[in-house]
């Protein structure tokens, strides 16, 4: 028995240290990223002094404030329009069987099996191919041509975020007691009352999930962005991108550390607002009984 | 006169597999009716096309009159008592119980009085701002019957309800839900595997096999009266044997079994020869303690060995393998305080079989 | 055939798919049919294609290899691609097994929770930052060589070598390879294990012969993501190879841009591609094979 | 033709989904491109055919901010600027058509293919009155002999930066990147097909431009044993490098060195004995410029004395506006001469144009290259 104790308190101790420098692993570059957003000099590794300098002058960088604004702009919009579709296309998939069902879980799998630089590739030479054609058809000329541009990032956006987020709520929804719809409509209710009386309540963290998912793919996408940007459409990830390339700018651990900052916020948030919905459906004592 | 709930030539197929079999079953109002049946007999499939949850593949439905084939789910006065209970995770028991009442925009205190009653109904009142996670499943299994009832349904469908509680809770059940109807007065559906279930509870019992409807009668009438080999057996324990008429006198029938004759009541008009199957059930069967072959009466009975004997608590069956036959007949007494029933009958000894003309039932094989 | 109410249910689970699907089928399946295309035509002078069927993009995707002395072709450089990814896989998979069984063995959700949000941050934070990050500890004047120094040890080069692409690529997969692990561990009964173990089995049977069998499907599915997500990595070899450690994907882009010959391009895209989809072929018939 | 039938069957499959797209878009106000008879006054030209906004491509880091903020100040015209980071990016937007931009600035060689390729239009002479402030040795390059589709907006060359302090002698010759290099893992090459393959070519005696294909074959051998001393090939970081003491030497460009000097003062520039590059980039108009006036107007406010000024200030190449020339300061000249950046007539001697012929001979060159290793 002590054997048995001393040999699991050992296992544990190994599983925590591996973990433990995994961990560390995983943060020490973030760690010194945020700590010399705060670092005076320019370059190099050695400390000089606190300043917020970097922080200061985020605001008046015109470039990098517009790189933040579109990038907010696609999240903004991608992710709420790729989690309903996303929604959609789980409950179609998983509401029975179909003919053909087999090829279009292929092609849904396409966006997730395909290398992101084939995916940029091929949208841009489709893309433009398309709009060549488009603006043939509808007669536009070079000053009112439909171009690359914040619309065809959001596309490609909406396309790869739906096809992720889609595997997160499919999989919350085939957890789902089938029953529980089937109750719903025995009890009266219709196929759309039944989804957001009974469906949506069931699977509200897959479908969370989706969206954060959905969120920070979008947030953070740069291999197919870059194909597809036009004109005053440059997104935050292709911004640091190309100022990694060229001279030393310390505001960049800024931002990253701002995004580092903004992902923990909202994933911290969304956490709080899954325990507080579920700390609801907890029976205070003192509740008087429905109706009583 | 026509009954509550009519299917006609109701045929339904998953691919090219037959789940229901054209089946005509007809439901009276007010009945309490069971479909009994082994697990993919199509008795489950039947309640769901009842609810309106799988679709016929042929054939009609109606309820009261109106043909409800083609009605969605939700347009039907039916609700059901789900095998898992399906309970609203994120819903409240009262919540739950209210979802039916408050889909029909009822009006707040007639809500309240309602999920209050039908509460009261399950015995259920001090649980209402419970969460289904937070119940045991026995409770959980009587908010789903509260929630289903609380709408008044013509009908009320039950699959196999039961079947996730213990067998204390489960034979607690039985008498509540047979109250329940009672209270009721609404017509109940209930499917289960249990032969137990459905005769303890059933106005009528439908037996159901590969899709069919092998027999539909009351209970005591399916017990003494099984019409097919299949119901014999499912329903209650029985000792099928093989047998020839010996003999046919009037509505009387002796009947060979292994090495020996037995009496028989039957209504067949059976000629000698004939081949059939006997149906007794174990406890009408008596051994005789057979000293030596001597037999008494018109009809010797046929002789055999004890194989096996099991102290079954209140009771003990004996297993008798026939002589000159490997069919075995088990035999079953009441225990009396504690003490066997057979005596000091032991594994070995050679016994004799005899039987009441009413306890055996002869079935055309 | 079938019922009114059935056709009802059928058109609407159609309707539900059908956006999501053509989303893809438009963003994903046409244009990458028309990578396929271009594969099979001509370069023109400055980029593009001239429609000119020919198959000399795989002929000298073949053939690079036969003349290559001091230098890979494709296939080397493809068959490198490979064999790197499976072996981050593998580093992967070492590193994040102890992780999610450590986190599935608290005992309190909010232990579990905690450790959750701990790897699901670097998750939810831009890859592109997350590498930047990697990069800045580990220049030639970076922190790691700065506390080298500061402890009397010799400084070191780290970046630009294959070695900091494999580090990078570990790095990048860890939380994909963790958060499938950890979904399958918790679902383990301990009982089972208990069992075998009451059966006679030492740890590393139990490991081998419950354990492993137990898990395998969140264990397929995050080494099918790994790999699909490493074997086409252009961010972790630019970054932090500088051309010194180029996988498949960096060449891709080379015959897009410099070399300006989209058939070329094309030619390795498809090749790429058709290697993943075979992976998660095979890794879907392993998890169905399991389920069964 | 079937190929055709395959294309227009996937644009209908796709039409719809970009058509829904456009009507999200928000740039549809550019006016009309008009080359009008009235020649341009003052610094903002016809304010009656002037657009609101401009896009304009350019490399990253490559002009003053300020002109943009200033020019928008001035005229009203809010010009958003998108960056590249090599020609090849800048072609291949253009190719795709209709990119939006109406201004963009290729390198020469470039420059040359875009002209060739029909994507380029011609520039109005007469809307860019400051076009006589060019220095004519400027002009009239292989690209574009009589500029008719561009007009130089900065030039320099292409040369070795290194850290003075690593160097004991100071390197001269492009062996201390090549084949004699002392400072591995604290070295960079250009990441670029023209300017890694041509500095081999030229350091093994071949033209920059060469097509000898036994001088390529040398060249990609050459680049192969250097790639496994250098620390990278790198067009992008090696000016923080080179700031930072990353690296000690490099392939870069004149501009390059300078910036790097700002930060820290020991990196000096040479134009090695082999020889070196001497490049331009221009102003080009896209032909399918949504609005090519505004353009002309940015272009010769950009060829404005102090607004080039501003911007050789902040770039650190060479000028070749003769007008701005005169108001550079003395810090600029001081950083430029004290760094070996300053091309004087003893080093123009060894430059030559960046010229190509045959894209394809350089590509397959440098794909053995970035395959190698």
């Amino acid at each position: 028995m002590t054997t048995a104790r001393t040999r699991r308190l050992a296992s544990t101790w190994t599983l925590g240290s591996i973990s433990a420098v995994a961990l560390f692993m995983l943060y020490l570059p973030v760690a010194v990223l945020v700590v010399f957003s705060f670092n005076s000099a320019r370059t190099g590794a050695v400390w000089e002094s606190f300043t917020l300098d970097w922080y200061r002058s985020i605001p008046d960088d015109r470039q990098l404030m517009r790189a933040i604004s579109n990038s907010l702009w696609i999240a903004l919009i991608a992710t709420p329009v790729s989690t309903v579709l996303a929604t959609m296309l789980a409950l179609g998939m998983e509401g029975g069987r179909f003919r053909g069902k087999r090829s279009t879980e292929q092609v849904l799998n396409l966006p997730i099996v395909a290398p992101e630089i084939i995916t940029g590739v091929s949208l841009l030479a489709a893309m433009s191919l398309a709009l060549r054609f488009l603006n043939d058809v509808l007669g536009r000329g070079n000053a009112d041509a439909i171009r690359f541009g914040r619309p065809t990032i959001l596309l490609a956006h909406i396309a790869f975020d739906t096809a992720f987020a889609t595997l997160i709520v499919r999989a919350s929804l085939r957890n789902l007691d089938p029953a529980l719809a089937e109750a719903s409509l025995d009890l009266g209710a219709t196929r759309w009352q039944t989804f957001w009386r009974v469906i949506l309540p069931a699977i509200r963290p897959g479908v969370l999930g989706g969206a954060l998912m959905a969120l920070t793919l979008s947030i953070d996408n740069f291999v197919i962005t870059f194909f597809v940007t036009g004109p005053g459409s440059t997104t935050l990830p292709i911004e640091i991108y190309a100022r990694l390339r060229r001279t030393i700018s310390p505001s960049i651990n800024a931002v990253a550390t701002l995004i580092f900052a903004a992902s923990i916020v909202v994933l911290v948030a969304a956490l709080f607002a899954q325990a507080l919905g579920s700390a609801k459906r907890k029976p205070s004592a003192e509740a008087p009984v429905q109706g009583g | 006169m026509q009954g509550l709930v009519e299917l006609r030539n109701v045929t339904k197929r998953f691919g090219s597999h037959v789940v229901v079999d054209a089946m005509d079953l007809r439901i009276e109002g007010g009945e309490f009716l069971s479909l009994l049946g082994p697990s993919g007999c199509g008795k489950s499939t039947t309640l769901r096309m009842i609810a309106g949850l799988e679709q016929p593949s042929e054939g009609r439905l109606s309820l009261d009159g109106a043909d409800i084939t083609d009605l969605p789910p939700h347009k039907r006065a039916v609700n059901t008592v789900f095998q898992s209970y399906a309970l609203f995770p994120h819903l409240s028991v009262s919540d739950n119980i209210a979802y039916a009442l408050r889909l029909r925009r009822a009006g707040r205190t007639e809500i309240a009085a309602q999920v209050r009653d039908a509460l009261e109904m399950v015995r259920m009142g001090d649980h209402a701002d419970y969460f289904p996670r937070q119940i045991s499943g026995g409770q959980q299994q009587r908010v789903a019957l509260a929630r289903a009832i609380v709408a008044r349904p013509r009908v009320l469908l039950l699959d196999e309800p039961l079947s996730a509680l213990d067998l204390k809770l489960r034979q607690a059940m039985r008498l509540e839900l047979k109250r329940i109807h009672r209270q009721l007065g609404i017509t109940f559906v209930f499917v289960t595997h249990d032969q137990g279930e459905a005769l303890t509870m059933s106005d009528r019992v439908a037996v159901m096999h590969e899709g069919r409807v092998l027999q539909l009668d009351r209970p005591e009438e399916l017990y003494e009266r099984p019409a097919s080999r299949f119901v014999a057996s499912f329903i209650g324990d029985a000792n099928l044997l093989n047998a020839v008429v010996a003999r046919a006198e009037g509505d009387c029938v002796t009947v060979k079994v292994g090495n020996g004759e037995l009496p028989a009541k039957c209504k067949l008009s059976a000629t000698t020869g004939t081949a059939i199957t006997l149906s007794v059930r174990p406890q009408r069967v008596k051994l005789l303690q057979s000293s030596g072959g001597a037999a008494t009466g018109a009809a010797a009975g046929p002789t055999g060995v004890v194989v096996e004997m099991t102290f079954l608590g209140d009771a003990t069956s004996a297993v008798v393998r026939l002589d000159g036959s490997d069919q075995q007949v088990t035999a079953v007494r009441l225990n009396v305080e504690g003490v066997s029933a057979f005596g000091d009958l032991r594994i070995g000894d050679s016994v004799q079989l005899a039987c009441e003309p009413t306890a055996v039932h002869v079935l055309v094989r | 055939m079938s019922s009114p109410l059935e056709r009802r249910e059928k058109r609407l689970l159609l309707a539900l798919r059908s956006p999501g699907v053509l989303l893809v089928v438009a963003l994903y399946l046409i244009p990458m049919s028309l990578v396929v295309a271009y594969s099979f035509l001509s370069p023109a002078p400055a980029g593009g294609v001239r429609w000119q069927w020919t198959l000399d993009s795989y002929r000298e995707l073949l053939r690079a290899d036969e003349r290559a002395s001091l230098y890979n072709g494709y296939v080397t450089l493809l068959w490198r691609s490979v064999w790197w990814s499976a072996c981050a896989t593998v580093v992967t998979l070492v590193l994040s097994l102890p992780l999610a069984v450590f986190i599935a063995g608290r005992r309190t959700t909010f232990a579990k929770n905690a450790l959750l949000v701990a790897v699901v941050v670097p998750f939810w934070t831009s890859m592109l930052v997350r590498i930047y990050a990697v990069r800045f500890l580990l220049a030639n004047n970076g922190p790691i060589n700065g506390w080298l120094d500061l402890f009397g040890l010799e400084r070191r080069v780290f970046l630009n070598s294959p070695g900091i692409v494999f580090v990078g690529l570990v790095y990048t997969a860890l939380p994909f390879m963790v958060l499938p692990l950890y979904a399958a561990v918790e679902r383990v009964d301990r009982n089972v294990l208990s069992a075998a173990r009451d059966l006679g089995a030492n740890a590393v049977q139990v490991f081998f012969t419950a354990f492993i069998p137990l898990v395998r499907v969140g264990l397929v599915a995050g080494c099918m993501l790994v790999f699909v997500l490493s074997v086409s990595q252009y961010l972790v070899p630019t970054l932090l190879g500088g051309g010194k450690a180029n996988m498949i994907a960096n060449v891709i882009e080379n015959q897009f841009g410099e070399a300006q010959n989209w058939p070329m391009g094309s030619a390795i895209a498809v090749t790429l591609v058709a290697l993943s989809l075979m992976g998660t072929l095979w890794s879907v018939r392993i998890n169905s094979e399991a389920r069964s | 033709m079937s190929s055709h039938r395959v294309i227009k069957a996937v644009l209908l499959a796709i039409a719809p989904v970009l058509l829904i797209a456009s009507c999200a878009n928000d740039d549809g106000d550019a006016d009309g491109a008009g080359s009008g008879d009235a020649p341009v006054t003052g610094r903002c030209g016809d304010e009656s055919k002037l657009g609101d906004s401009l896009n304009f491509y350019n490399w990253a880091d490559y002009i003053d901010p300020e002109v943009l903020t200033d020019f928008e100040a001035e005229c009203g015209v809010a010009v958003t600027m998108d960056t590249y980071t090599s020609n090849q990016e800048l072609i291949a937007k253009l190719q795709a058509g209709n990119s939006g931009y109406s201004l963009v600035i290729p390198t020469d060689y470039a420059a040359e293919q875009i002209i060739q390729s029909g994507l380029a239009q011609k520039l109005d002479k007469s809307q860019i009155p400051n076009a006589k402030n060019i220095d004519p040795n400027q002009l009239g390059f292989y690209y574009d002999p009589a500029n008719e589709y561009s007009l130089p907006y900065q030039y320099s060359t292409t040369g070795i930066a290194y850290n003075q302090t690593a160097f004991d002698t100071p390197p001269t010759s492009w062996s201390a990147i090549f084949d004699k290099n002392e400072h591995c893992n604290k070295s960079s090459i250009l990441d670029d097909q023209y300017e890694a393959v041509g500095a081999a070519l030229v350091y093994l005696g071949y033209e920059f431009s060469s097509e000898d294909p036994e001088g390529h074959a040398k060249a990609r051998d050459l680049l192969i044993e250097a790639k496994k001393c250098i620390s990278a090939f790198d067009s992008a970081n090696f000016i923080g490098n080179l700031a930072s003491g990353e690296v000690v030497i490099a392939e870069a460009w004149g501009f390059a060195a300078g910036i790097a000097r700002l930060d820290n003062p020991d990196v000096k520039f040479v134009v090695p004995d082999e020889g070196g590059i001497m490049w331009q980039d221009n102003f080009m108009i896209p032909s399918d410029a949504p609005d090519a006036y505004t353009a002309h107007v940015l272009i010769n406010y950009m060829l404005e004395a102090d607004v080039g000024a501003k911007i050789t200030e902040f770039i650190l190449g060479f000028t070749p506006n003769l007008e701005a020339a005169k108001l550079l300061s003395d810090e600029y000249t001081a950083l430029i001469e004290d760094g070996g950046i300053a091309v004087d007539d003893e080093v123009r001697k060894r430059l030559t144009p960046s010229e190509h012929g045959s894209s394809e001979l350089f590509s397959s060159t440098w794909n053995a290259v970035v395959t190698s290793g």
